[in-house]
């Protein structure tokens, strides 16, 4: 663990539980509800990542992210009851129940969107930087995806950019060693992905995001970096500890790597630190822990009583308030057959 | 080969396994089709039988996917390129529609494309925006591009047989709530050519036109509207490059009534050409204007509440039947 | 302001002008916008008005220009995407249909995407397959975008000074014919608002509806039909989306005949949509069914004697209203 | 220039000198025929790189190229009767006049594809080595593109798909400085573009096109690397002589600019370095400049003369003979109109 005087690691510790109590709920409620969205994809064993990152931002910076995003909005402040009814496609989620687990969005911490297209939102941050420098704001926007997300083309064309127009970018590569069924090794010859981004130009390092103060510290420099004017790109090696989506049993890896992969638990490895440094005891997280339990249980029970959305509230939004709106079928037809 | 019940999955992964023992310059490239057995399950198995060499699975690259399809396809090899949601289809249509679809024509004809762009869409799963849509208009409205939209389990073999021996690129788009439906079957037995719409029910007081998931949707409501005297019937487009006219014009002038069944967003979507060309070939017969029952000209939204109203459901098609028949 | 000559390529500057004066969030981003001044010449000495933080030149990745001007729009920004040839939308449709189209959506309204593509297509420089199509069809067929195609230079300012007000996101299509194409314009006098078809001729024999290049070319069909003696209207519709059809149907309802005209390729284009809804909403009064004259479902070829032929002219419209009037 | 026993400078020369002499020509077809597509690209100055790479390759070879590829395709052995008569749209042309000058292929010589979409015809030549390695046919193939294409994501996924697959592919950049009016350090912040391939995991250089040895030497030792299934990444650096296309008088360049690029010519440097190593007088190579001369001023009066397509050929070739053909407008209003 590092030691930087400012490193919150309690509040990491806090950070991380609450994304693996959060996720552990998310699954739960597929099972009890059966109305969340398919797709669901939890981030158990990447909390390092999203708590580590999310700590060195501003209140004023901004950022997107890939599908399995649960633990970064929650590392960012999110409310997990309004996060669990988005999930469940409820009215009262952050988007109404609209997005969903792989859309959910909150303009007021900053978050410009989940994308459920693998690379999708990573030129939205550097378009965002370009208007944070363009307007002054002193503000950095993030995109976090996935390893997958390397080997889309996007990605190459947005470090250019930033590199090339100096934009207050990082980009954060949650590498959890696996994109659905395919090990990174399977998916490129070479899996050292910072000299990727050190070519195009970018300030960039590779951080074991078992460590979640490791990861801390990376995000503060290359934040700080990409807050002067020179964008970075930051890799978090990590291991996705379950399976790419709910039904997914991962039968493409073996248990003894599965079981390696879980050993390097940011979770465990933060609590071992804490107590070690005597900077909080067993009963003292044990506390923690329960407290968060009993907040994240609360999410499913108010996930699964909010309502649905009205139907009424599927036309809109397509276009913003005031501007023409699609016509309904019915009522097109309606219309039709009262001519004939 | 004698009857057995299959699934469309079923159906799909047969077809390509048969092909590819018949053919061996046929490779299978897309993410996941290969130790994964492909996202929605088809490919299941098949790189056990053919080998790491023939299921190719890529990196998550879709636009070189389809690109070096094309190339492969250009120099001996017979690709399947597997685009895991249609929805994905804005990343590759340069490679698409500016490559595949016109090397031919640009090149004087001096060689083709034989590709088989292979995936899947539709709603059903509370999937969201970005992997529910029906993009099979945007294929459609590109010259050079052959689309094949299988509805039963028989045609998921056959078509998919068929698309691999033909010379120019096929769009093979399958419905993701489709893979499990299960069917009585027998392979053997020749189906349709290809090119050539179905008639699922016959009737005489109005034609419903579907394809893909909306031809049992247009079956069940015929089923219904049979009981309350209203005999439909329902034509199964099958292709939609090239459109079988003659069997919709021909059923048309008989009906007088025609109603076009799809699961895209209605405008400028597929069951638009549809109105227009039967207009155009059926006028004087109609004695209603064709009607369009669409998905709405809305992303399609996760709730699963909102997510069933977007498209068109056996009620709607029931009403609107009624209404224009006056009953 | 008085009258000015002005051609069209000047009146989008003008309008990119007058718009950047008066509100400093608006940025154009895309390849060749700044110090070339545009590949068409559009926005010719700009950069040195706004400099190059508001002119912003581009490497070549179109997706990651779309991108970040989705990124910019959404951050306080107001930016104006140019795509040098429509064309190349097959490499951009990801970030244009899936993002800037759904945003809002998917995010419950929280937020918008305010910006504008701007982008030229159509036939007449003999630039190949690649770079000579009319692909509005792809944009008409995605809720959540907006489409303006000014055939005026008139339109050309307005419709690109409205288009930087609106809160959602706009593609803009420009003609590359029509670049010279020169009027005497007030641009001080409002125009009609964004939406709203115009009637580009009046007339009582037939209807044609047309958009972009192909309005001047129903404009000269219809002045060569009436020598003839028969009267068509011509209708201009601006904008793709929203679609007027108010004006289109008033008027088909009083001729009885409509022709549509268009310079994208025929099958599931937007002439298909147009005969739909002008079928949908006027059955009754049609004396004839709809017809579309569209391009050729065909690659652009290079040559020029085949290039001329693929798209709707003058004669064919004149010959196609003759035939349908029994003239 | 180098000194490799089997480096044909003599023969590279005399290919050179064609592709400067056919592509001077062909600014002088638009001028006196008029019909030509308006989409011209010279190489001029781009001579090395077409004529040093094409001579590494074997017959069985193929290859893609960009919309400036006149050379290439010259130096691959094209008939410029054939090349003239398909930019200037006829029917004699490569094409039948229906691909003109950006969408020129001939598979009788392995050329799969000039494209007009930058970066479009890269992942056909990654398609080619799957063909060929799964074939055994032990060819290999060359994707040609630009600097601007250094920016195109489509490259780096190619790439990395090459490495990833130990593809027989070659990726060669004509580095001609420019992407219409912006340079390469206007359009990157690194421009060393060799490293960029390089952690793909790709034998990469960088090499000076004004020498033409040099880029036959370098392209046969990245050719024959990925014969063996290593595939490779060349860049080589030249000077586009003139604009961007025809129109273009390139204002966003200097004169001494200009100047000091043209002056990077590798037709003049190998013409003196046969004269001083004694393999040539300068009257022989007057002899064989005129003689091409003569060829060249021939491919405009052959294209000049030769037929358009006719109107027929429209409907041919958009699907294969004997399938379904688009029906013509004129026809199917006929049919419709006939009815009614
Ligand atoms: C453009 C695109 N291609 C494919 C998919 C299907 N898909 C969804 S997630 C995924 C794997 C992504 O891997 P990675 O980026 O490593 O993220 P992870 O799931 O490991 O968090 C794939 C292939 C997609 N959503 N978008
Ligand atoms: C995808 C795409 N974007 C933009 C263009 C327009 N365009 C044609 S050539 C060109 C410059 C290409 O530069 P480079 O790759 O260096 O090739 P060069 O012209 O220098 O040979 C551009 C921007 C295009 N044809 N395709
Ligand atoms: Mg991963
Ligand atoms: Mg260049």
């Amino acid at each position: 663990m590092n030691d930087r005087p400012n490193m919150p690691l309690p509040d990491l510790y806090r950070t991380m539980r609450r994304i693996r109590s959060f996720e552990e709920r998310v699954a739960e409620l597929y099972v009890r509800n059966g109305t969340a969205g398919s797709m669901l994809h939890l981030s158990i064993g990447e909390e390092g990542a999203a708590a580590g990152v999310c700590a060195a931002l501003r209140p004023d910076d901004s950022f997107t992210t890939h599908h399995r995003s649960h633990g970064i909005f929650l590392a960012r402040g999110a409310d997990p009851n309004r996060m669990m009814a988005e999930i469940a496609g409820k009215s009262d989620g952050y988007c109404r129940g609209k997005g969903g687990s792989m859309h959910i969005a909150d303009m007021a911490l900053g978050h410009l969107g989940a994308n459920a297209i693998v690379g999708g939102g990573i030129p939205h941050a550097v378009g965002a930087g370009l208007s944070y420098r363009r307007l002054g704001s002193g503000a950095v926007s993030v995109a976090f995806f996935g390893d997958g997300a390397m080997q889309q083309g996007v990605l190459y064309e947005s470090m250019n950019m930033a590199a090339l127009w100096q934009l207050p970018v990082l980009f954060v590569c949650v590498n959890n060693q696996y994109g659905m069924g395919t090990r990174i090794d399977r998916a490129a010859a070479r899996t050292d992905f910072a000299e990727r981004a050190e070519v195009f130009g970018l300030a960039a390092m590779n951080v074991d995001g078992e460590n979640v103060g490791a990861v801390f510290t990376a995000a503060e420099a290359l934040i700080a970096s990409a807050r002067a004017g020179r964008p970075g790109f930051l890799c978090v090696s990590c291991f996705r500890f379950y399976g790419h989506g709910r039904m997914d049993k991962s039968p493409y890896r073996s248990a003894e790597e599965e079981e390696a992969g879980r050993r390097r638990d940011p979770l465990l490895t933060a609590r071992n630190a804490l107590i070690e440094r005597g900077l909080a005891t067993t009963a003292e997280l044990d506390a923690v822990d329960a407290e968060i339990a009993n907040e994240m249980d609360a999410t499913i029970e108010f996930a699964i009583a909010a309502e649905p959305p009205p139907l009424s509230a599927m036309f809109d939004d397509v276009y913003a308030p005031g501007e023409v709106r699609p016509e309904p079928m019915r009522m097109r037809l309606e219309r039709i057959l009262a001519c004939t | 080969m004698a009857m057995q019940e299959l699934t469309y999955r079923e159906a799909l992964r047969q077809a390509l396994a048969d092909a590819m023992t018949e053919d061996n310059r046929i490779v299978v490239i897309g993410e996941e089709v290969g130790i994964y057995g492909g996202a929605y399950g088809v490919t299941r198995g098949l790189i056990d039988r053919f080998g790491a060499e023939r299921l190719v699975d890529t990196p998550i690259s879709e636009p070189a996917i389809v690109g070096a399809a094309v190339g492969a396809a250009m120099t001996g090899l017979r690709p399947v390129a597997e685009l895991m949601y249609v929805d994905f289809l804005g990343l590759v249509l340069d490679q698409l529609a500016n490559q595949a679809a016109k090397i031919r024509y640009m090149f004087g004809g001096q060689i083709g494309v034989p590709l088989v762009l292979r995936t899947q869409g539709g709603t059903g799963r509370s999937a969201g925006a970005q992997h529910s849509q029906s993009l099979e208009g945007w294929v459609m409205h590109t010259p050079g591009l052959r689309l094949a939209m299988p509805a039963t389990v028989a045609d998921a073999y056959h078509l998919l047989r068929h698309s691999l021996t033909l010379p120019d690129p096929v769009v093979f788009i399958e419905h993701k709530a489709l893979y499990t439906r299960k069917e009585a079957v027998d392979l053997a037995v020749p189906v349709l050519p290809w090119g050539r719409a179905a008639i699922r029910c016959a009737g005489s007081d109005v034609t419903l036109v579907a394809y893909s998931r909306m031809v049992s949707v247009a079956e069940r409501a015929a089923e219904a509207l049979s009981n309350e005297g209203i005999e439909a019937e329902v034509i199964d487009l099958r292709t939609l490059n090239p459109l079988d006219m003659e069997t919709v014009a021909k059923s048309v002038i008989r009906t007088g009534h025609a109603v076009v069944v799809s699961e895209a967003c209605l405008t400028a979507g597929p069951a638009a050409e549809l109105v227009a060309r039967i207009t155009e070939e059926c006028f004087d017969f109609l004695e209603d204007p064709v009607l369009r029952l669409a998905a709405e000209d809305i992303p399609v939204p996760v709730s699963p509440a909102l997510e069933v109203a977007t498209i068109p459901t056996v009620s709607l098609i029931q009403d609107t039947v009624r209404r224009m028949l006056n009953r």
